[in-house]
């Protein structure tokens, strides 16, 4: 198969290393009581969705996918946001 | 027999007209559809040695049925969002109004009165089931909930439906115009009962209300 | 039918050892049997909706008189004949007739692969499919009486068994539920991979039938959208049995959290109701009108279109639930927003029957029909997107008329042309024309007078669901009316009887079917009927789309996809797919 | 490998996407997969927005902190990276042909993953004990804000994260079992490709939810 062949073999033990100290990071933060909710909510929010994207583009090979595979596979986030976006508007009444 | 009910709310007549438009505009375009049908079934009709018409599409007949819809639908967009947020949106309510509190239960509506001071939740508040009393040419909001399920508060000659959520605040309002009876019904599938969870909502002259309000509902 | 046997290569098919009747038509894993197997189980639902229907009509018509055979409905079990009609319609009749079957038999066959990707997944769909549906039933016969909560099993009434009385019915229709959800999405795993993967050369995604399409893209849907339904009444589920409080108001649960999670499921459900029987429909009418599809590329857009929009548009189902008005507004412009599509498709379908040369077989005069209720259906629509008037029509008999033009006069409409049209290629012989003629007759009139009237109902403000509408003074004008409705209705469904007698005699009796009957140019119709297993002896390679009706190329009115002009045979290599 | 074809009037034949079939169904799968846990995770957001107060993690039980141990969990979540870790290591040791490494590598996995499950169960079983339940005791309620409410939600989402690990796992040991066979070689090993995807997307989910339900 052609995509073997053009696939890097990306250093998988680094971003195995960088996952753990992310999330080493990320239990530091929430010990952390000195931030304010919102910006340590934003923070791991943020560390978390760096960390899923690490496995989803290293583990799962979507760096060295096609375009459509790489659509496909994010085809269902925009609904999840819409989702749970629009229900959230209702409260924030 | 009224194709509508009788409109006996302030709201009611502009909700109607709103109702008539688009049954006006649908209708035209619904009789347009079928005549066209009709006559392309007959016009079209199969017959030996005739060929039909190698036609892919046209661009220019596609934009222009895509534009029409798309005009006449905004412009009932347009003037539906002027009664919806005049009677939906609890900013736009209106300010000299009678507030009461309404729960819904399976299988009755229980109506609290601010009793005579004309504040809610004072000592002489009172409390009656399945019929509520209003005055003519006032604003009513009421507070609604439940203590169950989901129930829907309907009154079809106001036009009025709200539901009434457990653990939720709804508020709604209305004004009625005239005098008399009104049924009061319950519209969301609320349990066994359901079909029978009706009131009524009786609109008295002013003064007539204030008395009875007065003499905590005697 | 001239295939172009050197350029095409051999399939790898060696299945041609007998196999025993059971691994032919009950474990079967090829996608024809499967889709015959989902035609009779869910026609089976079908009848068995139809009867729930008959059962609830005759308490509103002639409310507390005792139905022949049946005796007064009782007022649980008229909730219970009110949720089971909705759920067995709904999840077990028109969305597998139009998926299970239609996406089933037709998808492999015109686009020109073997079978679908993964044949065992999708006999493992159908039986999963039949659970649910035992479960389903048995529901309505265990103790306590079925569920009573609506289809739409709105919380807390379908939480807490003490509100409708109803504990093991309702959970055994959550479980039905869940199980449904994993056929569904098996069967959509299927659809997408096979049509992304396992085209024949040639079948580009814009040569494709808008049939396929409209699967396609109904199975994206459906794998987006059963899957919320299902984490949706699995709370329900721990509600109901563990003491949870997910959407009950007490320990800080939120009963509008069901309806968002169940609408933003349910509104794309109502266009993997519609957009199979939109495409059939497009197919039937070029085939009928021996004409182009007019706009082709449009309708394939209008059919995407609706599908996204289906999305952001489920608030429309809870204006009067307290939602936050200007989530109402927003609602509002989206829901109005599909009528734009809805309407170019309705054009487009006038567009090609205009300078036809129309035929009318059964199908087409099923696909007419469509064209006419449905569109009956899609502009009564609009009163209900418009946020204002729907204070007064949300869940009054206009929105019953509303979904039942849609989901009768649009959906089964088009499941009954489909079952005309491809009857002679799944079983080899031909249904009755005159027969199918007078069903069609017969459907269309008692249809409309069922259907039509509600909309007077509707706008009298006639609560849906309701169990005695004498009770109510201002209701009691319309009993007349009413009765009107129920004698209809069961007009209607004797009506049906022609088409089963007519399907079971056609069976057996029928004329033998060539490959051909309808003069399409679809790949399933290259092959004999029925197709042997495997479909096609060679791969068909596709030289133009499908709806090359009268071309002025070729002496016949109809141009087949896998037939090469002059001048169309330097095609190089073969074989798709499956690397 | 097909070539593309040209068909008359210049249009290439499509060729799908180019992945096989197994693979693409996973991916297909994967994608329903989101919106069940968006349904679930997204059910938890909204209930957690409208409650009036939450356990949070750093503070002491009696004031309002969380009752999960997030000590433990973190270093389950070490697990779970490590078996994600273990489990590319034996795709790309198969990749070059290297069936011994696979074999070491999926070994690994399999034993990760259990221990994952096996420590989750763990926490369960000493939450319980504590009074942690999807309807909790009467004592921690006083304790704990909308304690019933974030009982329910933790368990169905780490219950239903824990079964499709669980799922894993067993499709892993069919898999290395297979491995151990001499089943994947160096150009057929699309098994291991496609239970890696699953494998990973489980951990992706837990890294979500280990996130939203213990540290915010």
């Amino acid at each position: 198969m052609e995509m073997v062949e053009k696939k890097k073999q990306p250093n998988y033990y680094f971003i195995w290393f960088l996952l753990l100290v992310l999330t080493v990071v990320e239990v530091g933060i929430a010990y952390l009581s000195g931030l304010p909710r919102s910006v340590l909510i934003l923070v791991l929010v943020g560390l978390a969705i760096w960390k899923a994207t690490l496995v989803a583009m290293y583990y799962m090979h979507l760096r060295f996918e096609r375009l459509r595979v790489i659509l496909l596979a994010s085809a269902p986030l925009p609904l999840a946001v819409i989702l749970v976006l629009a229900i959230l508007l209702e409260y924030a009444r | 027999m009224d194709w509508l009910p009788g409109a006996a709310s302030s709201y009611a007549a502009e909700l109607d007209t709103i109702f008539w438009v688009i049954l006006a505009v649908t209708g035209i375009v619904l009789v347009g559809v079928q005549v066209t049908l009709v006559y392309f079934l007959v016009k079209y009709r199969g017959r030996e040695g005739r060929r039909a018409s190698y036609v892919e599409g046209s661009t220019k007949a596609e934009v222009i049925w895509t534009v029409i819809p798309a005009v006449l639908i905004v412009g009932i967009a347009v003037a539906s969002q002027r009664v919806w947020s005049q009677v939906k949106n609890p900013d736009r309510f209106p300010a000299d109004a009678l507030e009461l509190n309404v729960e819904a239960r399976q299988f009755a509506w229980s109506i609290t009165y601010p009793g005579p001071d004309g504040e809610l939740g004072t000592e002489d508040d009172f409390t009656r089931y399945n019929e509520m009393r209003v005055p003519v040419n006032r604003p009513v909001v009421f507070n609604m909930t439940s203590a169950d399920v989901v129930h829907s508060f309907f009154v079809p000659a106001f036009r009025i439906k709200q539901d009434a959520v457990p653990g939720l605040n709804t508020r709604a309002w209305f004004e009625a115009t005239e005098v008399g009876e009104y049924e009061l019904a319950c519209a969301e599938l609320c349990g066994v009962a359901h079909g029978l969870m009706k009131g009524k909502v009786v609109v008295l002259p002013q003064d007539e209300f204030e008395g009875w309000l007065a003499g905590l509902g005697e | 039918m001239a295939t172009v046997e050197a350029m095409a290569a051999p399939l790898a098919h060696g299945h041609h050892e007998e196999m025993s009747f059971v691994r032919k038509y009950i474990f079967s894993t090829d996608h024809k049997i499967i889709g015959i197997q989902f035609l009779f189980a869910s026609l089976a639902f079908l009848a068995l909706g139809g009867v729930l229907a008959i059962m609830l009509r005759w308490q509103l018509g002639f409310p507390g008189e005792a139905m022949p055979g049946v005796g007064v409905v009782a007022p649980k079990f008229y909730n219970a004949l009110v949720t089971m009609h909705g759920t067995f319609m709904v999840f077990f009749a028109v969305m597998p007739l139009l998926v299970g079957v239609y996406a089933n038999y037709l998808i492999p066959l015109k686009i020109g692969a073997p079978d679908m990707a993964f044949p065992r997944l999708n006999m493992l769909s159908f039986w999963i499919f039949v659970q649910s549906g035992i479960v389903m039933t048995a529901s309505l016969f265990v103790e306590g009486g079925a569920p009573g909560a609506g289809w739409t099993a709105y919380a807390p009434l379908s939480a807490v068994p003490q509100y409708t009385g109803v504990s093991l019915g309702q959970q055994l229709w959550i479980i039905s539920i869940v199980l449904f959800g994993a056929s569904s999405l098996l069967g959509s795993v299927n659809y997408i991979t096979t049509v992304i993967n396992m085209r024949a050369p040639g079948m580009t995604l814009f040569r494709m039938p808008l049939s396929i399409w409209a699967l396609f893209i109904t199975a994206i849907i459906a794998l987006l959208a059963v899957p919320i339904l299902a984490a949706a009444v699995i709370l329900l589920f721990f509600d109901q049995t563990l003491g949870t409080t997910f959407f009950l108001p007490a320990d800080g649960g939120q009963p509008l959290l069901w309806q968002h999670l169940f609408w933003f499921f349910g509104h794309p459900e109502v266009y993997i109701l519609i957009l199979p029987a939109m495409g059939i429909i497009s197919d039937v009418i070029a085939n009928g009108s021996r004409k182009p599809v007019f706009g082709y590329h449009s309708m394939v857009l209008a059919i995407i279109a609706i599908a996204f929009l289906g999305w952001i548009t489920w608030g429309h189902h809870m204006f009067q639930s307290g939602m936050n008005p200007l989530l109402g507004t927003s609602f509002m412009i989206s829901t109005m927003a599909i009528a734009i599509p809805s309407a170019i498709k309705v054009f487009n379908w006038l567009g090609t029957m205009w300078r036809g040369n129309l035929r009318f077989h059964t199908p087409m005069l099923f696909a007419i029909g469509f064209v006419s209720l449905f569109t009956i259906g899609g502009l009564s629509g609009i009163f209900m997107a418009s946020n204002s008037v729907d204070i007064f029509i949300h869940d009054t008999y206009f929105i019953v008329a509303h979904i039942h033009y849609v989901l009768f006069g649009g959906s089964l409409m088009a499941i009954f042309a489909a079952i005309y049209f491809w009857f002679p290629k799944m079983f080899g012989r031909m249904m009755n024309e005159a027969w199918g003629k007078i069903h069609f007759a017969l459907t269309f009139i008692f249809y409309n007078l069922t259907f039509f009237p509600m909309h007077i109902l509707g706008m009298g403000g006639h609560m849906r669901r309701i169990y005695d509408p004498t009770q109510y003074e201002f209701l009691q004008p319309y009993q007349p009316l009413n009765k009107f409705i129920t004698i209809s209705a069961i007009l209607l469904f004797v009506a049906q009887l022609p088409l089963i007698a007519n399907f079971f005699w056609s069976l057996f009796r029928g004329k033998k079917a060539e490959a051909n009957p309808w003069r399409d140019n679809g790949l399933e119709w290259t092959v004999a009927s029925p197709p042997p297993h495997g479909n096609f002896a060679v791969t068909p390679i596709v030289y133009r789309g499908p709806y090359e009706f009268s071309s002025p190329e070729v002496e016949e009115d109809y141009l087949p996809q896998d037939v090469p002009l002059n001048g169309e045979r330097e095609v190089v290599g073969a074989g798709v797919g499956e690397e | 490998m097909n070539e593309a074809i040209t068909l008359p009037g210049g249009v290439k034949a499509e060729p799908g996407m180019r992945i096989y079939n197994q693979k693409l169904g996973m991916w297909v799968f994967l994608a329903s997969e989101v919106m069940f846990f968006t349904g679930l995770i997204g059910a938890y957001i909204i209930l957690r927005f409208g409650a009036s107060a939450w356990a949070l993690p750093g503070v002491p039980l009696d004031e309002g902190g969380t009752p999960l141990n997030i000590n433990l969990t973190a270093f389950n979540t070490f697990v779970l990276i490590c078996s994600s870790v273990t489990m590319v290591k034996g795709f790309a040791s198969i990749e070059q042909g290297d069936q011994k490494n696979l074999k070491r590598f999926l070994l690994a996995t399999v034993l990760l993953g259990a221990a994952f499950v096996g420590i989750q169960v763990m926490e369960y079983i000493e939450l319980a004990r504590e009074g942690f339940l999807p309807h909790c005791s009467e004592e921690l309620a006083t304790v704990v804000p909308s304690c019933h409410l974030f009982g329910s939600t933790f368990y169905t989402m780490t219950g239903f994260h824990g079964a499709h690990v669980s799922i894993g796992v067993l499709c892993m040991v069919w898999v290395t079992v297979k491995a151990f066979r001499g089943g994947y070689t160096k150009e057929s090993h699309g098994g291991v490709e496609v239970i890696g995807l699953y494998w990973h997307f489980v951990d992706l989910v837990w890294i979500i939810l280990f996130t939203i339900v213990y540290l915010i």
